[in-house]
């Protein structure tokens, strides 16, 4: 059963240095809350798993959190470039960065097998492409009915996963933002689970299964309302757009990156 | 299309842009389904939709299924486009080569790039499974070239037989629609030949922009120009530049 | 895109003697009115697929339609036998049945692998049971990261499959009861598909992508309000377990099932 | 339960079903996920939940959670059963032998059966992934038979070392709650040994509806009779006859 504890203890208590984590979300409800904390609780060493990196992935490797991501989309503001990602993977700032790199559906075969108990998913996928000769956890399988071979990817187990959701119950239920997504599957994949959410309720109100996310199956529930600021509120193409491009200007710049890192830990 | 007899000597008055965007709109079909990344290729359906094709069921990168709703990754990836039930995926990228390889992921040697770009997201599969492959590009010449730097999303590989070879079902890059025209893989090579150009773009401004030598088709068209109903209908849905990265 | 059409046009259309068929639904929404114009349009050689074999399944065979049933579950009413699949397995009565049989797990990643494009499905399933000796869709396949051994199925791709759902707009777009049991994978893994419904609307109302079928993924849509009774009226339960009953009645008698088969066949 | 000081003679005021009810919803903990095949194992569930088990959450056969909606069959088998996080399976049978092996599909030879049984549902899967499996069935000599004709579900196999060898996760039979008593593998050997016997009956009774040689625990309790808690709370919630068949 999911305990429900305070963001920062929950963060404190979950992610640890050197872990593995995924850190998963549709585009209008990401974890920015809970990535916050990691920052200012100095996480070190990390494994950053998240198919879409965008401005959440930049500030943890600007911050020195993660030495490592694995992605299958990493993209800033229009055809922008992430420059905190850029600058570790360029000039090792802070830190240097290894990346692992998928495609879309080979990281989300790879969280099903995770979240199914299997040691690899198979699809057709990453055929003819380059991808395969730079990542290790992509290989091939034969199928024992047709001999045909198929890419074969390693299951996805991260020490925690961290998603946001609309809203849990008094008992840890949680009621995702819909179907979209990989949040369900990161979840279930992971050791250690904490779910971020708006708000908790006395009756999560009409759901399907689908969308649901027992409580039995998480580690851990913290209420962070807004926890998905900037991304999440009303409106959200025209508010993703100007915080991307709002990131643009802080990304650029070391120093200008550093100050606001400083506001992020200052309590 | 109209044939060409004498190349135009001005584009009208429309971007580059809104030339591709109504190209690539006129290429769907209603009753079809379409898997479109954001921004320009997004455009050209939603423009499709609301001109010739009604009934054009867009997919997007995010799960969701035209007007009925979202659905998770894992469905998206394998009931949908892995199925080869899509008829068109519409992909950017960052170079093109004559086979129709895309590259979104480095320019330059994968280790130390000389530019890391975002990488793959659905394009793999997209380009593997869809029955067509539309591509929107601008037609530059570091971006036409004649071998990508790193093969995100298959073309046609190394020449016709790649695609049969790795048991690919979909049948790859049926027309790349550029700002200067359009470029359609030669049957008897599958290399990406020239087949038309948009009004007021010369055959020699095309090669310079290509980086490889270009055939150009015994039958080259003209794109018929944009009419005032498609600009018109184009600019009600643009707000905010579009954005080309194949995702 | 899907046609409208009218339920027999649809069954004579679409199903053809010697088809693989699978007929899917929960138990609440169960098409026998397109199974029952199966009975009626005599066809006959099918194999008939489908997870929890039942009434549907015992009429099907009573009425020589199929030859061959898949399946992963057939019981009748409590721990009552489908008196007419015992005779047909037994008897030869009206004809000899073979049977394939498997586990739900094995068929649901069958139906997925059939739905996705992929040629079999993995699962941890079928390790020491006596299965997989007298089914030859069930066979290991090794995991190339791990060594470790798995099950493998081959997916399902049924010439046809039916089902029964709540509703479908009039471009065909149909919204499923919800997401229970595998009519997805079986609408999608099928070559040509029927989806029989309760209503036809204008507008299917808020819905999610993972109950809905598109249009385009559906050969036709047939309006057949009351198609799954006796299955799906109000108190699903009582009225299924009175159904059953009076079923077992009507199936342990070849003489009493002929005159069932006679008014089925009766216009 | 009562250390057994001597066979009780009579049985109380409650049935055989009711007996293995309420010893099997004893069995289930509030905070645990339980997987109840229909009939009586789905009611040892439900009267778990209103007796000592609030927070048990029970999934069913037809992928409903709890009382927070319903996953499809591939979701169910693959999320929740498969990647082992059920506490516990309930399960029965028309066969269990003396290594806790499950049979539900024939009786006699598969190709010429004496009865044809219903078949697997999700009992192999259950059986081989859930932490623990409670077995619930009638305990006659038709049924506990020294080796099951056919292996539905895995308990131990042949022995001790089938399950690890096998690579299951789950830790398969924990108890076989019957209608006389209460069976659990010898941790030296698996073999399936009468640990309590319910109130009313013998040892000899239990070896005469046995098909193996039964070894009988040093410690053999007696169940604790059902209290009138129990029964009225279990009798609220029938409706109908049980199902015993293991789904």
């Amino acid at each position: 059963m999911a305990t429900i504890v305070p963001l920062t203890d929950a963060v404190a208590d979950l992610v640890r240095d050197g872990d593995v984590v995924a850190v998963e979300g549709t585009p209008a409800l990401i974890p920015y809350a809970a990535a916050h904390e990691v920052i200012r609780l100095r996480r070190k060493d990390l494994t950053l798993v998240r198919m879409s990196v965008d401005v959440l992935g930049d500030q943890l490797v600007g911050a020195g959190c993660a030495r490592r991501l694995v992605f299958s989309w990493a993209g800033g503001p229009g055809e922008g470039a992430l420059h905190r990602i850029q600058d570790a993977l360029g000039h090792g700032w802070p830190a240097p960065l290894e990346i692992e790199e998928h495609s879309h559906a080979g990281m989300a075969a790879r969280y099903v097998a995770g979240a199914s108990g299997l040691p690899f998913g198979v699809l057709r996928g990453y055929a003819g492409t380059d991808l395969p000769q730079y990542t290790a956890s992509v290989r091939t399988v034969r199928c024992p009915f047709t001999g045909e071979e198929l890419a074969a990817v390693s299951a996805l187990n991260p020490d925690v996963a961290i998603v946001h959701a609309r809203r849990a119950d008094r008992s840890g239920n949680v009621l995702l933002d819909g179907p979209g997504g990989v949040c369900k599957e990161a979840v279930l994949a992971a050791h250690r689970s904490l779910v971020t959410v708006e708000e908790i309720v006395d009756d999560l109100g009409p759901a399907t299964g689908a969308t649901v996310l027992p409580s039995f199956a998480i580690t851990a529930v913290a209420h962070a309302p807004g926890g998905a600021a900037p991304s999440g509120a009303a409106g959200p193409h025209d508010r993703e757009d100007d915080s991307h491009r709002a990131w643009d200007e802080v990304s650029r710049d070391r120093a200008r990156f550093g100050r606001w890192l400083e506001g992020i830990r200052t309590p | 299309m109209t044939t060409l007899d004498r190349p135009p000597t001005s584009s009208g008055p429309w971007t580059a842009d809104e030339m591709v965007t109504v190209a690539a709109a006129r290429t769907l079909r209603s009753g079809q389904a379409c898997i479109a990344a954001d921004g320009l290729p997004a455009r050209a359906a939603d423009l499709a939709r609301r001109l010739h094709a009604p009934d054009l069921l867009r997919i997007d990168g995010s799960g969701r299924i035209g007007d009925l709703g979202t659905v998770g990754a894992p469905e998206l990836h394998a009931y949908w486009i892995q199925s080869g039930r899509i008829d068109v995926g519409l992909l950017s990228g960052a170079q093109i080569d004559v086979f129709g390889n895309l590259n979104t992921t480095v320019l330059g040697d994968y280790a130390e790039p000389d530019v890391r770009l975002p990488g793959a997201g659905s394009a793999p599969e997209i380009a593997a499974s869809c029955r067509e492959i539309v591509v929107v590009m601008r037609h530059r010449l570091r971006a036409f070239v004649e071998r990508v730097d790193f093969v995100t999303a298959l073309g046609f590989g190394t020449g016709q037989l790649d695609r049969a070879l790795l048991g690919m079902r979909g049948g790859g890059p049926r027309r790349v629609i550029t700002d200067l025209g359009v470029l359609e893989p030669d049957p008897a090579t599958s290399e990406l030949a020239l087949t038309a150009v948009h009004p007021g773009v010369g055959v020699e401004q095309v090669r310079a922009e290509t980086g490889w030598t270009l055939e150009v088709s015994d039958d080259l068209l003209v794109t018929d120009p944009p009419t005032p109903h498609e600009l018109a209908t184009l600019r009600s849905l643009v707000t905010g530049s579009p954005e080309w990265q194949g995702r």
